[in-house]
């Protein structure tokens, strides 16, 4: 595992998904006390996961990439240490079908709960939606 | 043919009653959607006759045709009575109101030597009509506005009727024409313990009759309309019917125990209630549309801890006061 | 006695709020659990205004995308205009001239003065000060509102900022009309609190209702004025200054305790700020030309971006992927009120159900922002 | 028991005060206007809906492909002397934004957003097929004046 450095203003870290808690609990206890975002980017052939970290006091951030093969959208939730990541995680959930181990309330937070495709995978599709034209 | 002559006199007294209370309603129903509008910098109705004067009387006819809606799952019995439970008793009350006299003639139904014993016991059959409306129409919403109201309406009764035995010891009668004429020389509010029996009597009614700040039964932010959530239609105009009554006895008898009731100079006696209620209204209106609702746990320790003793020490100031 | 108690049972009931209610502030369900009067259990429901913003996007050219992000947060319309193109900009590394950077704060500003007279004035409805304070609100954001119509030439959904400047420049004394605008609105923001402030009512109700501790507060990632209210010095605008905000004076207000009366009191002491905020950008604007041809084709690098402002209601972000093509590959939009709302649920418990209603006002959602 | 009597006179006293604010506003001139009989004159940018300049219009698709959300449709076709004639100009004012780039993405100002605000219709089909070639598709609809 890379070394966290709290002085850089932006540092992005790729991490495998099996190292997430632990990298987390490492930044927790360096300070980053404040998980602002979780997103996910489907870039066909991964799912890419987006955790943005914000210390404060220092005006440091720290973004973590980590990489899920589509076969496989799992990934330890981050709930439990932070609270701001249990809506966070299930509107991933919701909109890319990645599943949070250990999440307090994993079901879907923006479509409806009988709803079962991920809208914001690439190869969601529907009539009604305006396409960008190909070219 | 004395009864039948008695009964058609009756008969005529309670057409002008029910008469009065409909237009003044429907008055004042107008009047608070004016206030409320010109506090708000704005016009308010303007388009049914001179500044929308005739808008409630296309409400009335409005609510009148509408179709008479019964949810399912109401308890019937008690949600049909329940409008009726919410205007009788307050139209009763207009027996014992004493509006002064015309040409010679005392505008009071019956003036009853226990009036205010009368009136008391009237008042607060209301909360039953209202606590029905709660329980019977099988919402929960309507429900919780239901129990607020019967716990507001039994505690803000305590100081009401305390600081209206007030009045009657100064006056030393229970009869409401003779209260009124005890104040000839002077009106009781203008006595410093009377003055805050009055303002007690104010916020007590204020709280009696649902009015912000004291809304919660019905409190639109929270309870969506409270007890009368369920009701449409002339059901509803019945509650409606109902609440500006109460507004009108309440500023009444405040006009009457501590403002001299019809008593004044140059104007005639009529006029001068009825100013003398309808400013007290306006008040009642300008608070509404000002303040914001006290949660109900403050409401009831304002009523028990504030209201109740500081009236009871009146009382008493006010007893040792008669026996000097 | 025991049997009495046994007879006399009390019963814990679900009361469903909303969809349709009057002060849940646009389509937000919360199923409350009650016991009598008080609050066991809160759970929100949201989405039912999800128009699936993030989506669209990866549909829209960059320059088609701004219009859009009006319908995000529709109280602060300008806010998010604001966000977007600043992220866009990051992207492709771009500035745009100072004229154009000191149009973008006044307008942000008074975006924010306006927004936050909505705000209070909404909450002070929720607490039954039935419309006479929505009102003079309303009445009060009317000039701001007029002078966005006349700056871009709508009222609700502006669509004014571009990549790379404006659509417009300011319209021939429109600095006038700002200044007047601050003149009338400090006074008029006396009267306000005078309304609320010293009432005994209005303090009764909201002192020590829903008190979200600092330690909460950054832990549940809630931003804006509500962090602040919580007692965090925390403003984009001082701690990671982006367009000029670095060259105006102004301070941060905060708060003690992080209850709601707190909340209020940072958006009023807010919207005086904001106000020094446009004296002193309308005192220096440069002359020059902040309008920018749309239509030229925007086309960033490969690369992705993460920035975040401070619109009225916290910390709007964009994170934008892009493949180098003229649409995003990506757009996740952080929006404040989501993070804010997470929090209700928490603070609710224990608390009387018409402080849920005072709870929820004080937190200023939007539920567009909310479902995107 | 003095400090009891205090917070009760403080709080009266509270209240007053937000009673003299709302006095102050009862005898302010009303700030909105009786609507239908009284109307705003609109703003110099006021976007209201599409309108174009026929005679102006190039056949560019610089609207049609800037539009968000694809409520211009139009087709041309050319004619014996190698110039474009329009076949259709169609316009969805229910998919409309009003957002206005059409206005200015235009390299001949022919569209352009006109004044008019009032489009309550009761025939749906009049709003989602405006037949923009047509100069008198605005004709019914009350147009407001301008500032």
């Amino acid at each position: 595992m890379k070394n966290v450095s709290v002085d850089a203003p932006e540092k992005q870290i790729e991490i495998p998904k099996e190292a997430l808690l632990e990298t987390a609990r490492r930044l927790l206890s360096e300070g980053f006390t404040n998980l602002h975002c979780i997103t996910a980017v489907d870039k066909i052939q991964y799912m890419e996961l987006i955790y943005i970290f914000y210390f404060m006091d220092k005006h440091a951030c720290v973004i973590l990439k980590t990489r899920l093969a589509l076969n496989d959208l799992t990934v330890e939730s981050l709930a439990n240490i932070w609270r701001s990541a249990d809506w966070l995680e299930r509107e991933v959930y919701d909109l890319f079908g990645v599943k949070f181990l250990n999440h307090p309330d994993l079901k879907r937070i923006l479509n409806p709960d009988d709803w079962d495709v991920h809208p914001l995978r690439k190869d969601f599709s529907r009539p009604d939606i305006i396409k960008k034209p190909k070219s | 043919m004395v009864s039948i002559l008695t009964f058609i006199v009756m008969l005529v007294a309670g057409a002008v009653v029910l008469g009065f209370i409909s237009v003044s309603a429907m008055f004042l129903i107008w009047w608070e959607r004016k206030v409320s509008a010109h506090i708000q910098t704005r016009y308010g109705p303007m388009r049914v006759g001179w500044h929308g004067i005739l808008q409630s009387l296309a409400d009335v006819i409005k609510l009148l045709l509408k179709e008479n809606i019964t949810p399912e799952g109401v308890d019937k019995p008690v949600w049909w009575l329940a409008p009726f439970f919410a205007v009788v008793p307050s139209v009763m009350v207009f027996v014992c109101i004493p509006f002064g006299s015309l040409f010679g003639i005392n505008l009071i139904a019956r003036d009853l030597n226990i009036g205010i014993l009368y009136i008391m016991a009237l008042t607060s059959i209301c909360v039953l009509g209202i606590f029905m409306a709660g329980w019977g129409s099988n919402n929960k919403y309507s429900l919780l506005g239901g129990m607020r109201s019967a716990a507001q309406i039994v505690s803000y009764e305590v100081p009401l009727i305390i600081s209206m035995v007030t009045a009657a010891m100064f006056a030393g009668t229970l009869s409401m024409q003779k209260i009124v004429e005890a104040q000839k020389n002077m009106w009781f509010v203008f006595q410093p313990n009377m003055a805050l029996a009055f303002i007690i009597f104010v916020i007590s009614a204020t709280a009696e009759i649902n009015r912000t700040p004291f809304d919660i039964p019905e409190a639109e932010s929270e309870l969506v309309a409270g007890f009368h959530t369920e009701y449409s239609g002339m059901k509803f105009a019945m509650f409606f019917l109902g609440e500006y009554t109460n507004l009108f006895i309440v500023s009444a008898l405040a006009a009457t125990l501590f403002l001299g009731g019809w008593q004044g100079p140059f104007l005639p006696p009529v006029l001068w209630f009825l100013i003398k209620t309808y400013g007290i209204i306006t008040v009642l209106m300008w608070v509404r549309w000002t303040f914001p609702r006290v949660r109900v746990d403050q409401l009831m320790s304002f009523a028990w801890k504030v209201l109740t003793p500081i009236a009871l020490a009146n009382l008493v100031v006010a007893g040792w006061i008669l026996l000097r | 006695m025991d049997t009495l108690k046994e007879n006399l049972q009390t019963e814990e009931f679900w009361v469903n709020m909303g969809p349709q209610h009057p002060s849940t502030h646009g389509v937000l369900y919360l199923e409350v659990k009650l016991s009598g009067e008080t609050v066991v259990d809160l759970i929100t429901h949201i989405g039912y205004l999800h128009r699936g913003m993030e989506k669209i996007a990866e549909n829209r050219t960059y320059t088609q995308f701004i219009p859009f992000t009006d319908r995000l947060d529709y109280i602060a319309a300008m806010g998010n205009n604001l966000g977007y193109v600043l992220a866009v900009e990051n992207l492709m590394k771009s500035v745009v001239n100072d004229r154009a950077k000191y149009i973008r704060v006044i307008i942000a500003e008074l975006q924010r003065v306006a927004s936050h007279l909505v705000g209070i004035t909404t909450f002070a409805q929720d607490l039954g000060a039935f419309a006479t304070p929505l009102f003079y609100g309303f009445r009060e954001r009317e000039k701001i509102v007029e002078l966005f119509d006349e700056i871009c030439g709508n009222r609700l959904t502006y669509n004014y900022m571009r990549i790379g400047g404006l659509q417009f420049d300011l319209p021939k004394g429109s600095d006038e009309k700002i200044r007047a605008i601050v003149k009338y609105m400090r006074p008029k923001i006396d009267d306000l609190e005078s309304l609320f402030s010293s009432n005994v009512i209005f303090t009764a109700r909201t002192k020590g209702v829903g008190v979200l501790t600092k330690e909460k507060a950054i832990n549940y990632s809630v931003t804006g004025p509500n962090l602040r209210a919580s007692g965090v010095k925390w403003d984009l605008r001082k701690d990671e200054p982006y367009l000029c905000y670095d060259r105006f004076n102004f301070d941060i207000p905060t708060g003690a305790n992080g209850d709601s009366w707190d909340r209020y009191k940072v958006r009023i002491e807010e919207m005086r700020q904001s106000l020094r905020i446009v004296e002193q950008a309308i005192g220096g604007l440069p002359e020059g030309d902040p309008t920018v041809k749309i239509g030229r084709i925007i086309k960033p690098a490969p690369g992705e971006t993460y920035m975040r402002t401070e619109a009225p209601r916290g910390e709007l972000g964009f994170y934008i992927v892009s493949d180098g093509s003229t649409y995003p590959y990506r757009m996740k939009i952080r929006s404040p009120s989501f993070s804010n709302l997470a929090v209700l649920s928490e603070l609710a418990k224990g608390i009387k159900i018409a402080d849920v209603v005072c709870l929820l006002g004080s937190l200023d959602i939007v539920m567009g922002d909310i479902d995107r | 028991m003095i400090s009891y009597f205090k917070e009760i006179i403080i709080g009266a006293w509270s209240l007053v005060r937000g009673l003299f604010v709302t006095f102050k506003n009862l005898f302010s001139r009303a700030v909105t206007i009786q609507y239908p009989t009284q109307k705003l004159s609109m703003t110099e940018r006021y976007r209201g809906l599409a309108d174009l300049r026929v005679e102006k219009c190039i056949k560019c698709y610089m609207c049609v492909k800037i539009c968000p959300t694809g409520c211009l449709s139009l087709a041309h076709k050319e004619n014996a002397e190698k110039k474009k004639e329009f076949e259709h100009f169609k316009y969805n004012m229910e998919l409309c934004c009003f957002c206005g780039m059409c206005e200015q993405v235009c390299p001949t100002q022919a569209i352009y957003m006109n004044k008019i605000y009032e489009i309550a219709v009761y025939d749906r089909g009049k709003i989602t097929h405006i037949d923009l070639l047509n100069t008198e598709k605005y004709g019914e609809w009350a147009h407001p004046t301008v500032k």
